[in-house]
């Protein structure tokens, strides 16, 4: 069942060390920003993040990155001209990346919402980043073997969430917060409105209620 | 579960449950807050059991979270149908969502339980319920095995013997497997089975003591 | 892109012997009668037909496999108490059978739509169903290899489309049809209003156009 | 395209493309009502080409199909950018998708069209676009492997030299791969070229005649 949270170190807490967190967003479309300021108060420490980018200027992400928690990126785009906090912990040999085509990245995560095992990958066939992964001719084609990410933590936004926990989002902030919602453990979605069940469309629900533990309710935390 | 001190109750004084009285002691297991998903037939009847503010989401795997009870009259729609094709209502806050989408939540292992019926179950939890193996007979799996693997517990209800006393809680499936090692509790018209790694444990019997019960079966029970 | 036609015929016109055709629906819930009905009168042969269910009654999918204009059957279930046609032709050797679990049958022409070479499936292990098919056991736990199903024509039914092919669906109506209509060359769809392109709201788009090649008007062709 | 009989076309009264030129090359060959995802930065301005009535689709890959021009003042909206992060207005008729949906229908081959920047081409179609392969470079890959391998076409459109007067389209990459024989046409400022199991066909030449241009380059180069 989904529990409503006003305080947003309520929302986060119990995150354990060495947790794999899964933080929406591409760019700052979706990502969530107050639920990883209170991660950052929360104090976990060894985390695997998997994210898109890599954190960007000194905030969010970056800043989890500066605090010196995280022990591994697993990511497509972690370069960015705004990315000098990783680029510096990489540089320095004190953080670990994998690096995921984007596709594949969204891919591993429904894998591991979806019960899949593993699948068999057209991405990368041939490139430096399916050297060393299992690969399989299919009807012709080759294909990389790719396994599951789960997390046990999804840091998420979202645009209106409702009591039962089910999630609307608005245009392309949409983006990875569907998919990360179902591969994780513990799925936490900052909102910036909340409904009664029954006002949101059961047509247009993107993200059903069961995938989402906690919502933080981004609307009170501001009024407080 | 593991940490609660459990004992064997014996209702010496009760006759074996009724087809409704065991759907209201499955209801009664059935956590409040829970996802679940009621099987075709006699598992429906389960949520005719459950108290008004249970918690309880119902899921039909062609495509809804927040299943309401059974239409009548006017309510009426043909869109709107549970797995076993009967018209259903919708309930404030249901989601849809489609096919693949509904089986990946359900292969994901997000239901946090589903009921099903059975010819036969083994004592490491085997399932036996989509085809009677007879020859000539016309197999139909529908949902079946994907229910079976994907709950986080299977509960399955079916009377313990056959019409002609053919036990149905067996050594070894002689049916065509559903799943294997999935069913977590059985529960019958003579008692209620958890089974586990610890093997077969007896958490209630109905109308027959322990001693006659284990006379009758051809598998190991223990008292839970 | 898309086109709009209000002729059955013509929606159909071009499907070949010994295609592939996916047939969206649930029970009657999303099944695309019109463009079924179409598809008698068009004569294409040796197909091979996926849909959840093998025909009820003597009208819809029922009467194709009466007319023999198909080969093989890819489903889950499709044996019901009005299925008469269609085990008819079993018993008699006349149509081969693929039967596949609910579950997988949605993930294997997800994959298909998806680029997904093949993919470990938990569903069916130690089942007839898994017989003959290649396992892997991943973290422990044991899979069974999948292919995708790859369709030449999709027919699904939806409740409204637009001039671009974006569809929408009501209810539990929607199950197979967004994800046939990734999975085949061509996608028809049947819908009960067409809209203008912006009318449908784009975050509660389900199937987006790129996917629907035609539209067949219900509404214009009950009104010719 | 094969029974389209082709001749190269030289233009040697013109000088060779600037950017904005090559760009309007490229609109020119895009199919009217294609599905096209341009690639961040130069492939980007493409979509400034498109005559207004080319019925072309824009798909971004952070989730939306119907991507409309850049965004100004009061259109600019956080929740809707592109995958260069940039704001981006919504057409009628856009759709929004998640992740996993938006690189499925990458994967799938459903885009007709996308349009790519490169470091190098190889003669066989190998693209190398994401990585330098510098000491000391952070590695950033993005969605640029599951373009190179989803979309039906892949154009990539660079200068055909570097500032050194090295060719960029070359016997083997000696960048870190993209993709493997995936690129369909190379847009350049200096010629055209198709490529394909016949190897490198010249389709027009700008500022430069057919036979400079084969003595300038180290690849087989043939006559379209």
């Amino acid at each position: 069942m989904t529990t409503l949270h006003t305080d947003p170190d309520e929302a986060l807490a119990g995150v354990q060390d060495g947790s794999t967190v899964l933080i929406g967003g591409f760019g700052m479309a979706g990502m969530p920003v107050t639920l990883i300021d209170a991660l950052i108060r929360q104090g976990a420490k060894d985390l695997t993040v998997v994210s898109n980018n890599a954190g960007n200027g000194d905030t969010g992400l970056a800043a989890l990155l500066a605090a010196r928690r995280v022990r591994k990126m697993i990511c497509s785009f972690p370069r960015q001209s705004d990315s000098w906090v990783f680029d510096g912990l990489y540089r320095a040999g004190e953080i670990e990346l994998e690096l995921v085509p984007q596709g594949t990245l969204a891919e591993r995560m429904r894998a591991a919402g979806a019960g899949i095992g593993a699948f068999y990958c057209p991405t990368g066939v041939g490139t430096p980043l399916a050297e060393g992964k299992e690969t399989r001719t299919i009807d012709g084609r080759e294909y990389v073997l790719e396994y599951p990410i789960k997390g046990d933590v999804a840091l998420i936004s979202a645009h209106a969430g409702d009591r039962l926990g089910n999630l609307v989002y608005r245009k392309t902030a949409r983006n990875f917060g569907p998919v990360m919602a179902t591969a994780a453990t513990l799925t936490i979605a900052q909102v910036r409105h909340v409904a009664e069940a029954g006002e949101l469309d059961p047509e247009a629900v993107v993200t059903p209620g069961i995938y989402v533990d906690r919502i933080l309710d981004l609307k009170a935390e501001e009024a407080a | 579960m593991s940490t609660v001190e459990m004992s064997t109750v014996e209702h010496l004084d009760r006759k074996p449950l009724g087809r409704a009285e065991l759907a209201a002691v499955v209801a009664r297991d059935i956590p409040r807050g829970a996802f679940v998903n009621l099987g075709i037939g006699q598992p429906t009847t389960v949520a005719d059991h459950l108290p008004a503010d249970s918690g309880v989401t119902l899921h039909t795997e062609n495509g809804m979270l927040g299943m309401g009870p059974a239409a009548e009259g006017d309510e009426i729609d043909p869109d709107l149908i549970n797995a076993g094709k009967q018209p259903v209502t919708e309930l404030p806050g249901a989601a849809y969502f489609h096919h693949a989408d509904s089986f990946a939540m359900m292969r994901g292992g997000h239901l946090d339980v589903c009921v099903l019926g059975a010819y036969q179950v083994s004592q490491r939890g085997d399932l036996a319920n989509w085809h009677t193996g007879a020859p000539g007979a016309i197999p139909a799996v529908g949902g079946a095995m994907d229910l079976a693997i994907g709950a986080k517990q299977v509960f399955v209800m079916m009377t313990l013997f056959t019409k002609d006393g053919t036990p149905k809680l067996v050594p070894e499936c002689t049916y065509p497997l559903t799943g294997l090692a999935c069913v977590s509790r059985l529960y019958t018209d003579l008692a209620v089975f958890h089974l586990g790694p610890d093997g077969v444990k007896v958490a209630e019997t109905y109308g027959i003591g322990f001693d006659e019960l284990a006379a009758r079966l051809d598998v190991p029970i223990t008292r839970a």
